[in-house]
């Protein structure tokens, strides 16, 4: 199945009054792919992502996911296609239990979610794959915890589990590692790449060593375009990124960060 | 100014699992079984029975309100519209169509969802004090119906509205009789809530009100749920006016006035708002001080009032319900420290 | 000749009554906007800082002697005041909470207010003569309108546009939109902030206050006149969508002259008319006419 | 007081609600220095700034500004002794266009950059002038609040994670920004995640635990203090 | 019920809001006067007074009446300001066999579709005030009426009743229009009755609606192009309004206090209190009190039953009223009064509001048993 273009964007454009943020791109992720989309800042990536996750309505073009036409279709559509978005914020619900927050994704699947007269004893078997899930990412031992008393790195440890308990096809990851010391950085990093097994993961990184380590393919976008596309050590070499967006060729390999 | 902000939902752990310690429980399950009895033994023990029909019929609205403002986080300033119209609904099928008593209340539950249903579509769609206002929008629209149509018998009110026999068997026109069927209702209702905010259904709603983007993006169609919330405590809303025109006998337009609306947030704020028991208490509070204020002090109830919702506002946020709670918690939890 | 079956004259006639209603609309929408859009608190006591207002200039007249002209500024000054010290003593305890504390807390103060004068005053209500300058009517062909009325419709939108011009084009202004959204960074830059957050629910109070004085002279000065008015002005602004000051005194003064106009079709359906398009403007379009959407 | 020392923390404590943050926190910096605070996340360096300018809750200690003891003072009051703050979220305000915000912060001292020369600085911020502040992209965002507090003629400038978001290029203007600032004789304090960022820019570095300082050194001692680092940063 | 304890008389009426200034406390103080000049006791039994603030809202009236009723062993009920409020009572004491005497209430369906054996209607009524106003008003050459009604039930009863009357006597209604209760402008539906080119612009409305449309009439020159009459209108409402707003207002009503000696008498003692004359409502709180406990001494039983017999069958001559009856129906009969109002400069001292155009015999003045739907009388 490798291979396969899970995800097209053909002559996608966006404009905001006049000023266009997304430029006729033409993109194709491959089914497998930890692919990264890199650029420089108001480049287009975040709205990029806005428009594939439909919080925003494009000017032009198509979006074809898994050969199917889905540029018209409502957000909550798309994310039931298996199209799942991680938010940049932790994105988690505080003041439940670490189990819960994985059950929340869980039970949405179980089509009970609308019996106000069932008791609570009727999720409690969705406890056995959540707790399967939070082993996934380390969380076992903080399962019966409150997530606000998380520290930072293990509440997007969290976010991720939830977003796998949705058994997404293509996750969406926008600056993952934003804000993160440099333990998280490569917590998170080892993450994803974990969790990428037979899924598709596009993210926006701006930090260098996550994208070379991990990414199969690179996009990059300047002034809504693509500029460049190719595996990271072909895009890395190409003068015009590094004018755009690296900066002096020293700094190539080093990254921000 | 915006910041995070603590919601006016409950802080207090809704669902009993979620209650960590046996404490909070045990205490909680001696008071409610102390409650039951006093409530049992209220006609043989004194205690006025018209009156504490109206409360039990408060306290069942206040419950109903709190399902929505407490548990799902929205807060309708119009649900006096469900209250007051079922109340007229029931009243006016009883009184001029010669229903009985049980398929009169089934016409004011069924009349106040629909209600619900159309305020909730209307209403859903915005969040916060927007939902608010526009929620009390269309109650005043409500409200202007009611003083317009015939039925209701405008500021006259729909009076002498017999009670009837329940299904042609318990005689309401007997007080006693009428308040063990209020206080098997209302029992019913109570426990009915607690269901609900422990079903799928309520975990949904937690969701929502911990964090409503995150229910979207784990692709719950939250307005769904938000709507589905609001008609069921329309419903009950709507159950506690019908019961009420039964108890009183009459239904009358200060049960859909917006100021109704704003006795059950003070009901339901006094008490503890996402609290279980509080909207009971708090409408005990609230109707009590009513009747005995109103005689002594007179024109200054709603000064009374008014303070007392200013000084919920400023120092008692939780409700005593809710800060009793946390009394509980924090003893608790320096006993465990 | 006629439009929509009535005499055109009495269209006129009623487009005009419909402005002068709009004018109040829109002054106490704008000063709901304001004191929202800014401090992010419903203003429930709006109505009764209104009534204050009115009563103020009434007392000043009747045991003071002052007359309308003093009063048109004295009296916003004194509800402003008021304002000040009700964001000083209750409202500066709510910041950081959920708005909707904002809400109840403000409808508790009208509560207060609103029995507080109904105790002193009765509730049947103090007449408050029209200035001398201002009485009288003219003749305008097709009605005859009372020039007070007229000089209300001018003075509010006369207030209204200034309010909007030093909200959205000064630098005071810029101030305060940045400070409704993160009051305590803007305080970090060098501004005052408690200080300006004090000024403008005062102003916000003072825009209500004046407004009520406007209004005494032209229908009776009672504890409840605002009380009655509020929940309209509320569907005023939720139609109008908070969304910019100028919104709110456009619809404000459209809803006004639509409510006149159901007052000569359908007179039935006047008390209403405004929530029934509340209702359809949040179906066609969620964020009100004016609004941002989310 | 010697007469460089820009900044003086003794002793500061600061909680927010119920929880305490700062412990006795001791620090100074000097006039024309460029301090950078170094911790793991959560160590508690964006609460010491948040400290000084009085953002926090409670908060206890001495904190001296050009000899101006400022524990007591309310923000406003800090600001105009001359500190600017950049904030760790950004703080773009939404209702104000780029221009705007940029000219939001009220000038608290004499000698701040011109519009021109910040424009040419980030010429992404010109195109988007009249953009709502948070229609601007995040990194654009990061810009926008940098450049915000060099206009106001603040001396002291407290900077958190300035660097976060932006694109290599970016940080590599930022950074000759930073050294062009010093020049200018202006005061730094840095607090970046981003090590790399950091290091080259600092005339010395606090090391940041739990609420307290741990370690102090200076740029010439860095790399006698690597593996320390390492183990606190794990860098 | 029980002929021992003391005799509690209740009364019930708006104590703060609308209609405070007409009934209300002073009202109350009415029925206590009466208490304390009868003596203070009855059958050797004190007299005790309840009163209770309605708030306007019937339920709360009703749940009073009843909760007095039941845990007080009440009396008699007096019933103050507004219809809704005081059919609610009417229906409790029907209901538990008490006499109500009903003093502020405008709807005569208390003693019409509604009546109850129990219920007295003391003071007026609509059709009281429809005939009143409306036959001389068209007598007086107003032929052409436009209304002004406040749209609910008591407004457009008032219409209708007035309507009917004029009919009657050959005029023709021309126009109507109804506005919201507690309307705030009434500018738009003046410029309507301005349109109509009515004779008389009648207002079917009462306190603070009437007091706006009377100030906006004035202020849009209507009072100089047409007539214009109140329907209900209290002395309290002319003296807010002003006689400059007021002057030449034609109105009916059942009593005023500068109408004979023994009136000004009563007038003055209130005036002494409360600085402020009293409206025929609290002149009639206290004739009726005091009447009633004449009929409990005379029947020497508070016993519902036996006190309603005497109550219809006794004379009534007080201050209030001259040779009233109370008809099986529960209507009072007594004459009503048309008056109109004085100039500022006819009005030579304080309160003196008022002149008399016509006195109209309570056969005249009140539904007839011909018109009567009330079972009671066809017996
Ligand atoms: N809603 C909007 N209205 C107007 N302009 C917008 C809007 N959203 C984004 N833009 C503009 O579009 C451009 C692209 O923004 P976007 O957020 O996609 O950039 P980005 O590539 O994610 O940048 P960064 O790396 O800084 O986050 C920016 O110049 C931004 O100002
Ligand atoms: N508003 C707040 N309320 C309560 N606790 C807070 C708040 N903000 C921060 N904290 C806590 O204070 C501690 C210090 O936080 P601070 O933000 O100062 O850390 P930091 O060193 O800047 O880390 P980061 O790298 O995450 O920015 C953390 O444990 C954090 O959880
Ligand atoms: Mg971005
Ligand atoms: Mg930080």
């Amino acid at each position: 199945m490798a291979g396969e273009i899970i995800l097209e964007t053909k002559g996608l454009t966006k404009e905001f009054k006049g000023f266009v943020a997304v430029n006729n791109v033409d993109l194709q992720v491959r089914r497998g792919d930890i692919h990264a989309l890199i650029g420089p800042n108001g480049a287009g990536k975040t709205t990029f992502f806005n428009l594939l996750t439909k919080f925003l309505p494009p000017t032009r073009g198509t979006i074809t996911y898994a050969g199917q036409d889905i540029t018209h279709e409502k957000p909550a559509q798309t994310a039931r296609r298996g199209i799942v978005r991680s938010f940049q914020i932790s994105a988690v619900f505080p003041h439940m239990t670490v189990l819960e927050n994985v059950r929340a994704a869980l039970q949405r699947n179980l089509g009970t979610s609308f019996h106000f007269w069932k008791p609570e004893k009727s999720l409690y078997h969705l406890h056995e794959r959540a707790r399967e899930l939070l082993a996934q990412v380390d969380l076992q031992d903080f399962a019966e915890e409150l997530t606000v008393n998380l520290p930072y790195g293990r509440k997007r440890a969290l976010e991720l589990a939830t977003t796998m308990a949705l058994e997404p096809d293509l996750m969406l990851l926008d600056e993952p590692t934003q804000g993160m010391g440099h333990e998280d950085v490569s917590r998170v990093t080892q993450l994803i790449k974990k969790v990428s097994a037979g899924r598709t993961i596009l993210m926006v990184e701006h930090n260098m060593n996550v994208v070379s380590s991990i990414a199969d393919r690179i996009t990059v976008l300047q002034r809504g375009a693509v500029i460049a596309d190719g595996p990271y050590s072909e895009v890395s070499k190409n003068p015009q990124v590094i004018e755009a967006y690296m900066g002096s060729a020293d700094n190539e390999l080093q990254g921000a960060h | 100014m915006t910041t995070q902000s603590p919601t006016l939902a409950a802080d207090v752990p809704a669902s009993p699992s979620a209650q960590p310690a046996q404490g909070i429980g045990k205490t909680a399950r001696y008071t409610y079984l102390a409650l039951l009895a006093v409530a049992l033994a209220a006609p043989a023990i004194g205690l006025y029975p018209v009156f504490m029909m109206k409360l039990l019929c408060f306290a069942l609205f206040a419950c109903a309100f709190n399902l929505l403002l407490g548990f799902t986080g929205l807060l309708s300033f119009g649900h006096a519209a469900f209250f007051g119209f079922s109340a007229y609904v029931t009243g006016w099928v009883i009184k001029a169509q010669g229903w009985t008593p049980e398929l009169g209340l089934a016409a004011g539950i069924v009349t106040s969802a629909l209600l619900g249903l159309v305020f909730g579509l209307v209403a859903i769609r915005r969040q916060g004090i927007y939902f608010a206002m526009i929620t009390l929008a269309l109650s005043q629209m409500v409200f202007f119906v009611c003083l317009q149509a015939k039925f209701t018998g405008g500021e006259d009110g729909l009076q002498g509205v017999p009670r009837g026999a329940l299904f042609r068997l318990l005689p309401l026109e007997d007080d006693r009789v009428m308040y063990y069927v209020v206080l098997a209702i209302f029992l019913a209702c109570f426990l009915g809530i607690l269901r609900i905010v422990t079903s799928p259904f309520g975990q949904v709603l937690k969701m929502i009100r911990e964090n409503e983007p995150r229910a979207i993006s784990l692709g719950y169609q939250v307005d769904r749920y938000k709507l589905l919330a609001f008609v069921l405590s329309a419903s009950l809303a709507g159950l506690a006016g019908s019961l009420k025109t039964l108890v009183m006998k009459f239904a009358t337009l200060s049960d859909v006035h917006w100021s109704m609306s704003g006795e059950v947030i003070l009901m339901s704020l006094l008490g503890g708002v996402g609290t279980f028991f509080g909207p009971v208490l708090g409408a005990g509070v609230v109707i009590s001080l009513q009747d005995i204020l109103a005689d002594k002090v007179g024109e200054w109830v709603t000064v009374i009032i008014g303070a007392i919702f200013v000084v919920c506002v400023l120092a008692f946020r939780k409700g005593i319900v809710g800060e009793l709670l946390a009394l509980l918690e924090r003893r608790r939890a320096r006993k465990g420290a | 000749m006629e439009i929509f079956g009535i005499p055109h004259q009495a269209f006129l006639g009623q487009l005009m009554l419909g402005l002068v209603n709009g004018a109040f609309y829109a002054m106490l929408s704008l000063g709901l906007a304001v004191i929202f859009g800014l401090l992010d608190i419903v203003n429930f006591a709006h109505g009764a800082l209104y009534m204050v207002g009115a009563f103020a200039a009434w007392i000043m007249l009747d045991k003071w002697g002052v007359n309308y002209w003093w009063a048109l500024v004295l009296a916003p000054l004194a509800v402003g005041v008021l304002g000040a010290l009700i964001e000083r003593l209750f409202l500066k305890r709510l910041y950081g909470l959920d708005p909707l504390y904002g809400l109840l807390l403000t409808f508790g103060l009208s509560l207060i207010l609103e029995g507080v004068f109904r105790t002193e005053y009765g509730v049947s209500g103090q007449a408050y003569s029209v200035p001398e300058q201002l009485a009288g009517a003219t003749n305008l062909g097709f009605m005859i309108l009372p020039n007070y009325r007229a000089w209300v419709v001018v003075a509010s939108i006369t207030v209204c546009l200034l309010t909007w011009f030093v909200i959205e084009r000064t630098r005071l202004g810029a101030y305060l939109r940045a400070g409704t959204e993160n009051a305590k960074l803007v305080q970090a830059f060098g501004v005052n902030v408690p200080v300006m957050v004090t000024l403008t629910y005062g102003a916000g109070a003072a825009l209500a206050g004046l407004a009520g004085v406007l209004a005494a002279p032209v229908i009776q000065v009672t504890p409840l006149m605002g009380s009655n008015l509020i929940i309209v002005v509320f569907a005023v602004v939720v139609i109008g969508g908070m969304g910019s000051i100028l919104g709110s005194v456009i619809t404000g003064l459209l809803l006004g002259v639509i409510e006149g106009f159901t007052r000569v079709f359908y007179p039935e359906a006047s008390a209403i008319v405004v929530f029934v398009i509340m209702a359809i403007v949040l179906v066609l379009r969620p964020a009100g006419l004016f609004g941002k959407e989310a | 007081m010697p007469a460089n020392e820009f900044l003086r923390i003794e002793n500061l404590n600061a909680w927010y609600g119920e929880s305490h943050v700062l412990h006795g926190v001791n620090l100074t910096v000097n006039e024309g220095e460029v301090v950078s605070l170094l911790g793991r996340n959560g160590a508690g360096r964006t609460t010491t700034m948040r400290a000084i300018v009085g953002l926090t809750g409670r908060r206890t200690g001495s904190i001296r500004i050009r000899g101006t003891e400022a524990i007591k003072l309310p923000p406003h009051k800090v600001a105009r002794l001359g500190v600017g703050y950049c904030p760790e979220e950004r703080g773009i305000f939404a209702s104000l266009s780029a221009e705007e915000n940029l000219m939001l912060p009220p000038t608290v001292g004499p000698g701040g950059m011109g519009i021109a020369e910040i424009y040419d600085m980030f010429p992404n911020l010109k195109e988007r002038a009249s953009s709502p502040g948070t229609r601007l992209s995040g990194g654009e965002q990061q810009m926008l609040a940098v450049a915000r507090i060099l206009r106001t003629g603040a001396r002291l400038l407290l900077l958190d994670e300035i660097s976060e978001g932006l694109a290599p290029v970016i940080v590599q203007k930022l950074a000759d920004m930073i050294r062009a600032l010093k020049a200018k004789g202006y005061t730094i304090v840095l607090v970046e995640q981003n090590f790399r960022f950091a290091a080259p820019l600092a005339d010395r570095f606090y090391v940041m635990e739990h609420g307290k300082i741990v370690r102090e050194f200076e740029q010439s001692q860095l790399q006698d203090n690597m593996s320390m680092l390492q183990e606190y940063l794990g860098v | 019920q029980s002929q021992s304890g003391p005799v509690r008389i209740g009364m019930i009426t708006d104590m703060a809001s609308l209609y405070a200034d007409i009934d209300g406390p002073a009202g109350v103080e009415m029925v206590k006067w009466a208490v304390e000049d009868f003596g203070g006791k009855v059958l050797n039994r004190p007299i005790e007074v309840l009163s209770a603030d309605h708030q306007n809202k019937a339920d709360v009236a009703a749940s009073k009446a009843r909760e007095w009723i039941d845990s007080q062993n009440l009396a008699m009920l007096v019933g103050g300001t507004s219809s809704g409020t005081n059919l609610a009572m009417a229906g409790v004491t029907k209901e538990k066999k008490r006499p109500f005497i009903s003093i502020g209430a405008g709807s005569a369906r208390l003693t019409n579709e509604d009546c109850s054996p129990y219920t007295v209607h003391y003071a007026y009524d609509t059709v009281a005030l429809a005939k009143v106003a409306g036959s001389a008003l068209i007598k007086a050459g107003a032929k052409k009426w436009f209304f002004l009604t406040a749209d609910y039930a008591f407004g457009q009863s008032l219409e209708a009743d007035a309507t009917k009357v004029i009919k009657e006597n050959g005029g023709t209604v021309v126009g109507s229009v109804k506005h919201p209760l507690n309307a705030s402008d009434f500018s738009s539906f003046l410029l309507q009755a301005q349109g109509s080119k009515a004779d008389i612009l009648a207002m079917a409305n009462a306190g603070g609606d009437f007091v706006n449309a009377m100030k906006a009439a004035k202020e849009f020159g209507i009072t100089k192009q047409m007539k214009v009459a109140g329907l209900l209108v209290f002395i309290n409402d002319v003296h807010s309004i002003g006689l400059n707003s007021t002057e030449g207002l034609q109105l009916a009503d059942s009593w005023y206090w500068n109408q004979d000696d023994e009136s000004r008498k009563f007038a003055k003692r209130f005036f002494d209190k409360f600085k402020r004359m009293p409206s025929s409502l609290q002149a009639a709180d206290y004739s009726a009190t005091m009447n009633y406990l004449k009929a409990v001494q005379k029947v020497g039983t508070t016993d519902a039953d036996k006190v309603m017999a005497e109550l219809k069958s006794m004379k009534y001559n007080d201050f209030y009223q001259k040779n009233g009856s109370v008809r099986a129906d529960g209507r009072m009969m007594h004459d009503m009064y048309l008056f109109q109002v004085k100039s500022p400069k006819e009005s030579t001292t304080p309160w003196d509001y008022y002149k008399l155009m016509a006195k109209v015999p309570a056969d005249q003045a009140f539904t007839t048993v011909a018109e009567s739907k009330c079972s009671l009388l066809k017996k």
